[in-house]
């Protein structure tokens, strides 16, 4: 009864978020909703008994993204409204609409799946945190690398992108612009 | 040397070709001409060696280039290949040799030097996949002569040329990837060889598909009504030697494979579609006759002939006998000559005049009498006057359709009536009356230069005409084993009754699925 | 004898090569000597032939060389002299003999005289082929030949359009009856496997009537072509647009001659074949009168002259048609003599008269004029069948065959053609030679011929009053190969009453012809007077309209079409369904192109689009699957699989 | 209780590991040397990489020996899968690699390559490709997938210029998206059978007999709108042609194969299980998708007026082509792909570089874009060479014999014979007919017409140095001389192909 | 009123349907990409489902790579957003059309 409750009371409240998110013309809306969203899902997690991806949720998205993109919105200042020209409504909604009630169609009906053998199995007697760490070091431990990687050329790739180097491109300067430029300024210009 | 003759007529020109553009631009002529003449020596040594006495392939070469895959790089010759070869490398000659002051003459004498080494090797090719290579690639320098020294629309042409040609051909490659397999399936390994294929006797049904397959490719390449427009307009825009070579050599592929591939691989699927392709040759035949008489443009005039006598030729093919057939190979050797020979003709007005209207000449023959009298050879010889090479060849295919159907050859015999009248009606407007242009009054006679290329062809022209049988004699014995051949392989009783039993040996031919070695 | 044989056929081919030798070059002398020797040398050796022949020695054949083989074909260049060739070698070359060195007279201020020669040897060449060839194929490549020639001499002088248009006219014309000689050739390949006359004519006797019947009227419609049987006639008048010695020699000695000789050649053939006998001979006898008809009021003499070569053909297939062959054959050799000789004075004439052609501008010319007046009287005396002239004999045989096999309708017509036959060469002659010297009016200044010319003409001369003579021993000689019988009407009054009649007829039809065309006071006709406008005149001078109505129901709907053709399915057709493919692939590519619009969102919506439509896709398929296991089994044999 | 986790170091197989390794290696060792001491010519990375990319290249040669004799080996947990199909991709991607980053020796500078990042990147990403295509684990590959997709933005982006911008946040938002419908396919596919391994997957699905029909097409649409996305699948290929025309003409060139490549393992691993369980479905919707991706992609590949344009949406047409090997499943399909996909690395890579070869920094008035048709009017006259080879990359591209391209397309419409989609083949072989008219179009430029501007010719190889040439040089020499390779090629391919059970 | 797997599922599908809308109907790249977050929540909301009825931890791993992997893709996309930032001052996506046809 309790996670009836619980279920529907976040379930509500997730959509309410997200459906701020999408249609909201407040930027700041938007994330502050999505930061809420964000954290109701977390509460799902919980109910579903995987406290670490729950944890996880909050800490990354709420924390850590959500922090970017506040700082993103302070650069390019949002608060000015974007003014989002609409094509044709009719479109999208009608799209999405399509699409969630041809997935719920299909979803709704009971899946059958009683044969399924848990792989790697939830111990009871164990936390969720222990289990997952066990399977995260041996059998995910590649992904687990390689999301690892991911996040590093993540990095490398904001770094870059962002960094100041991008203001100038050599690309569009011509030969004699980029000796010029070495000369002038005497800067650093990488080879 | 005699063992790879035939790679070394294909490529020797190639890496000619290649070593051309090391060679000055003002030599390149020289250098063209001894390249091409050698190419042409060896040919001739070709021909020499050749044992008239044998019916099968000669020459064979045989190089695994795919095996994994049932491709291979064999070549060889019979009486029905050799000639073209010939006749390819003559005109490679003759066409390097009477080339007009054309800019950028160096490349185009490579470009002629490659397209000599695909036209060599479409007629030696004894895989499909190697003719299949040689036939697009027949295309590329075919195109760029086309479309660099070509007239106000040579692109449009050009594209044309190409796009048309490629999209049939495609076809028929897959026609033969199903051909490959059904061998694949009949013997469990793969093989595209011809010879290969020779053996295997496919049920009807399969052989009308696999027939309609490569109809199209040879038909667009010959070029068959309605698939024809290209042609006109390739002629139109290209450079003399582009159309003499076009309708001298290239055309002749198609028709050179519905001998090759479509009669002896389906033999049933042929005599199915023999009337229905009898009835486009007819049309071929008359229509595009009626088409040149209403042409303006001299050289529209010649093409259009070349699809009409192309007509006869294809007549000649599905008459399905020895006649018949022999015929129609000999019809492809004269028109390669008479064609050329008209093309380069028309070649010789344009360059002094640099039109090609017939109203804009008239009684070229009081200024040029030469000129008027190999025209006027040539044209005889193109409307199939006896004695000239093209009668030989019209005679007998027609003669060999007329046992298929009488009525048929009536009609199809009109082309002699209406190939006169659209020829003699352009003669008369260009050569007789007065002359009434002030710009022709001065025009210089043939030079040594153009008749270099064309007293060559007058000779052969009549030569053959009057002494086919060294060359017909080859043809013959080649096409009789190809005639038995399709009766043997023959199942329907319309194939077993249209196609002639020459002898009563018989060879010993796969059935389907079971292989058995030739009796000898 | 093989060596005269040889010398006979090619003396010609020698002579023409050599002037063609000089075709580019200004008038050379020589060239005309040289290839009228060379004919002349041809002309010896036919003769030698003919009298090794006449002696009864046995036929020469002979083949040279393997002409095309393949399959069961096979076909040499063969030659047979035997008495029909010969009587035909003979023709040729003793005509064209003349005609040559009438001819170096007669082309002395053209421009083109070397090629004249080149020509003209090269026609014999191919007459001579043709009529010593022993296969069809043989005879074809002669018959095309002979056509080429003909063409290229009637249009000799190819500035003028008419002439060109002429010769286009004459080889096309022929090239439809050639192609019916050509099916026939194929009937008689694909039934009897050979084309050698000897084979041939044995298998014959094995085939079936009907199968016979076709050969037949397929070879003669390529006969009716080459001679120039209705209604193919149009192009022999047409024809005399070439210089005179041609019109004498190929338009009626020789290359028109050659449909007789085919149909001579073919005997075997036609003598199995009666009722297609029957219908040559008919169409003779029509055409002998229909051309003859056309000859009354014509005013142009070569036309004349050659209408009356289309009648005597008529008279010559009528005879074969009825199976007389060896009359045809003796009539073609005597008409080919007298007629040359008419067409030679007419040259003269025209030499005279400045190419004027109108008889009506001449008259009088007989006094400047006296040898060839006599030459133009006695053939034309000839022509007419007066007794003792060569005429006589053949043309009087002919009546003779006709009646004696009971035709009485078409010994009527070739009866009351005789008397026509007489009335308009009279007319003719009484135009030029007699009567005032209108030619004055025109400012001419006749001359008579050079002397040369008149002394070739003499044998012709000779011929056309002799030839009579000849009749007994030709019958004799050919008898065997022709299976020839002599006609005798069985009662001899009625021969003579025949024989009287008719020349009494013929007398009448001269004098008349003297009478109304030989007095003073003739005006050149303008087009008022009452005659001129009369329906038979007009029916008559324009040809029957035949012409008018090839121009106007064949060559222009032809040439319209080709236009139609061209234009309209050609183009708009054929080669605008290619383009239009190609266009449609590529202005569905421009309309398309559109929905990458470069917005994102709009890229986005796109990759929706397709999940959705792939969610609906697999939804429909999954509920049917779930619901009815019919629908799945029609799915799953869609035959994708 | 927890118990303690016992593994023998043996059974973890971490030689599977070595192939992926060498380049994360490289890579940061390259993003090392640039913190010791910046400031170092790009000529040292570019070496750099090779020489990774080289060892690479050897790690995966001793991998296929390995396969040779022990058939495919499963490593670490199960995670790694070393089949033939791995292999040969891996061959694919290095090999297009080692002939991409000597690209980077351009005689004008551009801005990515005075960054030892974008070697870093570059190498990040390679490994990237290899976990993708060297596992069977759906979370590896969407790992793998996003590691080399977010490296790939980057090296677009560095490019530096407004359109590359542009192309990079397309293509990274419609990834974005991609990956949503990734992880959904995935999700679904879990819920059906508990597992995100293909195999199991295929295993758990065939035992129960597909009894949830439409959950596994609501999953396989996902997938195939996800690897639509990647292989530019219409109606998912709308970043293609505005990426290739951002990016370098280097990187559009390589973007054409290799992430390619690696996505059609994936899908291969993917659906062919499920073609050959007859689900008519996938039949008739791949039968669809491939046919319409092929023409309409030509079809636009007609209208462009800019080459690199026109080579992108070819691209797409290549794309679809191949993706019907998939679609017919046997054997030699999927060998043709294979074959297909180096032969067509050897031929595109090629036809890019010649673009790149010819990059401008300024465009000349009469020229709209980079690489418009105008520039290449009349090159024979003045770079004949250069136009030559162009030329043979069309020609080989329009599949004319015997260039590179022809024996790809010959294989690959033969297997669609022999699998029995005799329309299919007649279609592919009229669709390259329509292709020749946009390669053609080029070659007419080039050959038959007169330069719009007079130029020296300098225009056409204002980028060459020795390296671009070099690499031009090869490609041009894998494009003629194909044919001799084709057997060996045949026979290797077929055999790792039939030996991983494909 | 238990609450089965589909519930579950329903949700999720239902947050990956806003997510799409979001995706279609944002204009504003920043929004677009917050549109991207929920298609990716949505999903992991799933995966923890079936993982917790399944008794299985591979969704809960899923879920876990899946947060990476929406990290890493912030970081680039802000970056990518930043550089576009500050050529042209705006991140409207309407006005990024340079490219098309």
């Amino acid at each position: 009864m309790f996670e009836a409750v619980a279920f529907y009371l976040f379930a509500f409240l997730t959509i309410a978020m997200f459906y701020i998110v999408v249609t909201t013309k407040q930027a700041l809306y938007a994330l502050t909703a999505l930061a809420a969203g964000m954290i109701f899902i977390s509460a799902f997690f919980f109910i579903l008994g995987a406290d670490f991806l729950g944890a996880i949720q909050i800490i990354v998205y709420t924390g850590a993204v959500m922090a970017l993109y506040a700082f993103g919105m302070m650069f390019f200042d949002t608060t000015r409204d974007v003014k989002e020209k609409q094509g044709n409504k009719y479109i999208i909604v009608g799209l999405s609409t399509l699409a969630a009630v041809l997935i719920v169609l299909i979803v709704s009906v009971p899946m059958v799946s009683d044969n399924i053998v848990a792989l790697y199995p939830v111990a009871d007697d164990i936390g969720n945190v222990q289990s997952v760490g066990l399977v995260l070091f041996t059998k995910y431990l590649i992904p687990f690398e390689v999301a690892a990687i991911m996040l590093l050329v993540a990095m490398v790739a904001g770094i870059v992108l962002a960094g100041k180097k991008m203001d100038l491109s050599l690309t569009l300067m011509s030969g004699e612009e980029i000796e010029d430029m070495k000369k002038e300024k005497n800067k650093k210009v990488l080879s | 040397m005699l063992d790879h003759i035939l790679s070394i007529l294909i490529f020797f020109p190639a890496i000619a070709a290649v070593f051309g553009f090391a060679v000055q631009k003002d030599s390149m002529r020289a250098y063209g001409v001894a390249v091409s003449a050698i190419e042409f020596a060896l040919a001739l040594f070709l021909w020499y060696a050749f044992d008239n006495s044998v019916s099968g392939m000669q020459f064979m070469e045989h190089l695994p280039l795919v095996p994994a895959f049932g491709i291979n790089y064999t070549l060889g010759v019979d009486g029905i290949s050799v000639f073209i070869i010939i006749l390819a490398a003559f005109f490679t000659l003759l066409g390097i040799g009477s080339l007009t002051d054309t800019p950028n003459v160096k490349y185009m004498i490579i470009t002629l030097l490659f397209l000599q080494m695909t036209m060599a090797g479409v007629f030696a090719a004894l895989d499909a996949i190697v003719f299949y290579v040689f036939w697009e690639l027949s295309l590329v320098p075919m195109l760029y002569i086309i479309g660099a020294w070509g007239g106000p629309l040579r692109i449009y042409a050009s594209i044309k040329f190409f796009l048309y040609t490629f999209a049939g051909s495609l076809v028929m490659l897959v026609g033969m990837l199903f051909m490959a397999y059904f061998y694949y399936q009949a013997t469990g390994y793969w093989s595209f060889a011809l010879l290969d294929w020779y053996r295997l006797v496919l049920p009807e049904t399969f052989q009308l598909w696999l027939f309609v397959a490569f109809f199209f490719g040879f038909a667009i390449k010959v070029p068959m009504f309605p698939f024809h427009t290209w042609l006109p307009y390739a002629h139109g825009q290209a450079p003399t030697i582009g159309s003499v070579i076009l309708a001298a050599i290239l055309l002749k592929m198609g028709t050179y494979a519905f001998v090759r591939f479509s009669l002896p691989l389906f033999p049933d699927a042929a005599a199915y579609f023999m009337m229905p392709i009898a009835i486009l040759a007819i049309i071929m035949v008359i229509y595009t006759a009626m088409v040149a008489y209403a042409q303006k443009d001299i050289k529209q005039v010649v093409a259009y002939s070349s699809i009409s006598h192309m007509g006869i030729i294809i007549l000649g093919t599905f008459a399905l006998n020895v006649e018949g057939i022999s015929g129609s190979i000999f019809l492809m050797l004269g028109h390669g000559v008479v064609a050329g020979a008209l093309f380069l003709l028309v070649g010789v007005i344009y360059d002094r005049r640099h039109t090609k209207l017939m109203s804009e000449f008239g009684g070229l023959a009081h200024v040029m009498p030469r000129y008027a009298t190999i025209f006027g050879i040539m044209m005889m010889a193109s409307v199939g006057l006896p004695l000239t090479i093209n009668f030989v060849g019209e005679f007998l295919s027609l003669l060999g359709f007329y046992q298929q159907s009488h009525i048929l050859t009536l009609l199809a015999g009109t082309g002699i009536i209406v190939g006169a009248i659209y020829m003699l009606a352009a003669y008369k407007k260009a050569f007789f009356g007065d002359v009434t242009n002030e710009k022709n009054k001065n025009l210089p006679d043939i030079n040594k230069r153009e008749l270099f290329g064309l007293i060559p062809l007058v000779i052969v022209a009549i030569w053959l005409g009057v002494y086919p049988k060294p060359v017909l004699g080859p043809i013959n014995k080649s096409v009789e084993s190809i005639v038995q051949l399709m009766h043997n392989k023959s199942q329907t009783e319309l194939a077993k009754s249209r196609i002639p039993d020459l002898t009563k040996e018989k060879v010993v031919v796969i059935k389907k699925t079971v292989i058995e070695e030739e009796v000898h | 004898m093989e060596k005269y044989l040889y010398i006979a056929l090619f003396a010609p081919f020698v002579s023409s090569l050599f002037s063609a030798l000089f075709t580019a070059t200004p008038k050379k002398l020589f060239t005309g000597i040289i290839a009228s020797l060379l004919i002349f040398t041809s002309l010896v050796s036919s003769t030698i032939l003919l009298i090794y022949l006449f002696k009864g020695g046995e036929p020469i054949h002979v083949e040279m060389m393997t002409w095309m083989a393949t399959g069961d074909l096979y076909i040499p260049f063969g030659f047979l002299v035997d008495q029909v060739s010969v009587t035909m070698m003979m023709v040729v070359t003793l005509v064209s003999t003349v005609v040559h060195v009438y001819a170096i007279g007669y082309m002395d201020h053209d421009k083109g005289f070397n090629r004249f020669f080149s020509w003209l040897s090269a026609f014999v060449f191919s007459m001579m082929i043709l009529v010593m060839s022993d296969n069809y194929a043989g005879l074809f490549i002669g018959w095309e030949g002979v056509g080429l020639c003909s063409w290229g001499l009637i249009g000799f002088w190819f500035h003028k359009e008419s002439a060109s248009w002429a010769a286009n006219e004459a080889f096309i014309m022929n090239r439809i009856a050639d192609l019916g000689m050509l099916i026939g050739i194929f009937l008689i390949y694909w039934n009897t496997g050979t084309l050698q006359y000897d084979g041939a004519f044995a298998a014959f006797h094995t085939l079936d009537p009907t199968t016979l019947t076709w050969i037949g009227i397929f070879l003669f419609i390529g006969a009716m072509g080459k001679s120039a049987q209705f209604p193919l006639h149009t192009w022999l008048a047409d024809a005399m647009e070439g210089p005179t010695p041609v019109s004498a020699l190929i338009h009626a000695a020789t290359m028109v001659t050659a449909g007789v000789y085919l149909v001579i050649r073919s005997n075997e053939l036609y003598s199995l074949i009666p009722d297609v006998g029957l219908f040559i001979a008919s169409l003779g006898t029509f055409v002998a009168l229909f051309a003859a008809s056309m000859a009354l009021v014509n005013r142009d003499m070569k036309r004349i002259i050659a209408y009356s070569t289309l009648s005597q053909l008529g008279y010559m297939f009528a005879a074969a048609g009825l199976g007389a062959y060896w009359v045809a054959l003796f009539h073609l050799m005597a008409h080919a003599f007298f007629k040359a000789l008419l067409f030679l004075g007419a040259g003269n004439v025209m030499h005279a008269m400045h190419d004027e052609l109108d008889p009506f501008k001449m008259g009088g010319l007989k006094k400047v004029m006296k040898w060839t007046w006599i030459m133009m009287t006695i053939a034309s005396l000839a022509l007419a069948g007066i007794f003792p002239f060569a005429g006589f004999f053949s043309k009087d045989t002919i009546l003779e065959a006709a009646f004696a096999d009971h035709h009485y309708v078409i010994y009527g017509v070739l009866l009351f053609t005789a008397g026509l036959t007489a009335f308009y060469s009279f007319r003719l002659v009484a135009l030029i030679f007699h009567g005032e010297e209108r030619y004055k009016l025109f400012g001419i200044h006749p001359h008579e011929a050079y002397r040369f010319m008149l002394v070739a003409m003499s044998p012709l001369l000779l011929f056309a009053i002799i030839a009579g003579v000849f009749q007994e021993p030709f019958f004799h000689m050919v008898e065997e190969l022709l299976r020839a019988h002599e006609y005798h009407i069985h009662s001899h009054t009625t021969l003579w009453i025949m024989l009287l009649g008719t020349q009494i007829f013929v007398g009448l039809a001269i004098l008349y012809a003297y009478k109304k065309y030989a007095r003073s006071g003739i005006k050149v006709p303008d087009g008022t007077s009452a005659t001129e406008n009369s329906f038979i005149y007009k029916l008559l001078i324009n040809q029957y309209y035949i012409p008018y109505f090839y121009e106007e129901y064949i060559i222009r709907p032809y040439r319209e079409l080709s236009a139609v053709f061209w234009q309209k399915i050609d183009i708009k057709i054929v080669d605008a369904t290619v383009d239009g493919i190609a266009g449609i692939i590529y202005s569905t590519g421009e309309k398309t192109r559109t929905m990458q619009s470069g917005n994102l969102s709009t890229m986005l919506k796109w990759m929706v689009v397709g999940l959705v439509v792939l969610l609906s896709l697999a939804v429909i398929f999954g509920v049917t699957v779930r619901y009815s296991d019919g629908a799945a089994s029609a799915l799953s044999g869609l035959g994708v699989m | 209780m927890l118990s303690p986790i016992n593994i023998s170091m043996e059974s973890l197989n971490l030689m599977t590991l070595a192939p992926m390794l060498i380049p994360v290696v490289g890579a940061l060792l390259i993003l090392v040397i640039d913190i010791v001491k910046g400031g170092l010519h790009k000529s040292l990375y570019v070496v750099l990489s090779l020489l990774f990319l080289v060892m690479d290249f050897v790690a995966i040669a001793n991998a296929s020996g390995i396969f040779m004799t022990n058939g495919t080996t499963l490593g670490v947990f199960d995670v790694m899968l070393i089949d033939g199909l791995a292999i040969l991709a891996q061959f694919v991607i290095v090999g297009a690699s080692m002939l991409f980053i000597p690209l980077a020796m351009t005689h004008k500078r551009f801005h990515e390559f005075s960054y030892p990042e974008f070697f870093a990147l570059f190498l990040f990403m390679i490994a990237g490709f290899q976990f993708m295509v060297a596992t069977d684990n759906l979370i590896l590959v969407f790992v793998g997938l996003e590691t080399s997709s977010l490296a790939l933005y980057t090296l677009i982006a560095m490019h530096n210029r407004d359109k590359s911008f542009e192309a990079a946040v397309k293509y990274f938002t419609m990834g974005a998206l991609a990956a949503g419908f990734f992880s959904f396919g995935a999700m679904i596919f879990y819920a059906l059978t508990g597992s995100v391994e293909i195999n199991k997957i295929a295993l758990v699905l065939a035992a129960n007999g597909y009894a949830d029909i439409g959950f596994v097409l609501v999953g396989v649409a996902f997938f195939l709108a996800a690897f639509g996305f990647k292989l530019s699948l219409i109606p998912f290929h709308t970043w293609a042609p505005d990426v290739y025309e951002g990016a370098s003409a280097s990187m559009a060139g390589y973007m054409s194969i290799v992430p390619k490549i690696a996505a059609f393992v994936v899908a291969m691993r993917f659906f062919e299980f499920l073609v050959h369980s007859g689900i008519v479905w996938l039949d008739v919707v791949l039968y669809i998708v491939v046919v319409v991706t092929m023409t309409a992609s030509n079809m636009w590949a007609l209208v462009q007026t800019d080459v690199k344009r026109m080579l992108a949406y070819s691209s797409i047409s290549h794309a679809g082509f191949v993706m019907a090997a998939i679609l017919i499943g046997t054997t030699q399909a999927n060998s043709a792909l294979f074959l297909y996909w180096i032969l067509f690395s050897f031929t595109n890579l090629g036809s890019f570089s010649m673009l790149w070869m010819s990059r401008q920094k300024h465009l000349p008035d009469h020229q709209s874009s980079d690489h418009s048709y105008d520039k290449f009017a009349g090159m024979i006259k003045t770079a004949p060479v250069a136009a030559l080879i162009m030329g043979l990359f069309m020609l080989s591209l329009a599949g004319v014999p015997p260039f590179a391209l022809f024996w790809g397309k010959l294989y690959m419409i033969s297997s669609a014979v022999t699998g029995g989609y005799t329309i299919l083949a007649l279609i592919m072989a009229l669709n390259s007919a329509i292709a020749g008219y946009y390669y053609l179009k080029l070659i007419v430029y080039m050959f038959m017409k007169e330069p719009v501007v007079a130029n020296g010719g300098e225009v056409y190889v204002t980028n060459a140095t020795l390296a671009l040439k070099t690499i031009i040089g090869i490609a041009a020499m894998g494009t003629i001389f194909a044919f001799v390779a084709i057997n060996p090629l045949l026979e290797f391919i077929t055999a790792f192909v039939y030996n991983s059970g494909y | 009123m238990e609450i089965g797997l589909n519930h579950y599922l329903v949700l999720s599908t239902i947050l990956f349907a806003i997510g799409l809308v979001g995706v279609m109907k944002r204009k504003n790249l920043l929004l677009l990409f917050f549109a991207t977050e929920i298609l990716l929540n949505a999903v992991n909301i799933a995966f923890a489902a079936i993982s917790h009825y399944y008794g299985d931890l591979t969704g809960q791993m899923f879920a876990f790579f899946v947060i990476a992997i929406a990290a890493s893709e912030v970081a680039v996309g802000l970056g990518l957003l930043i550089v576009w930032f500050k050529r042209h001052g705006t991140i409207d996506l309407d006005l990024m059309t340079s490219m098309k046809g």
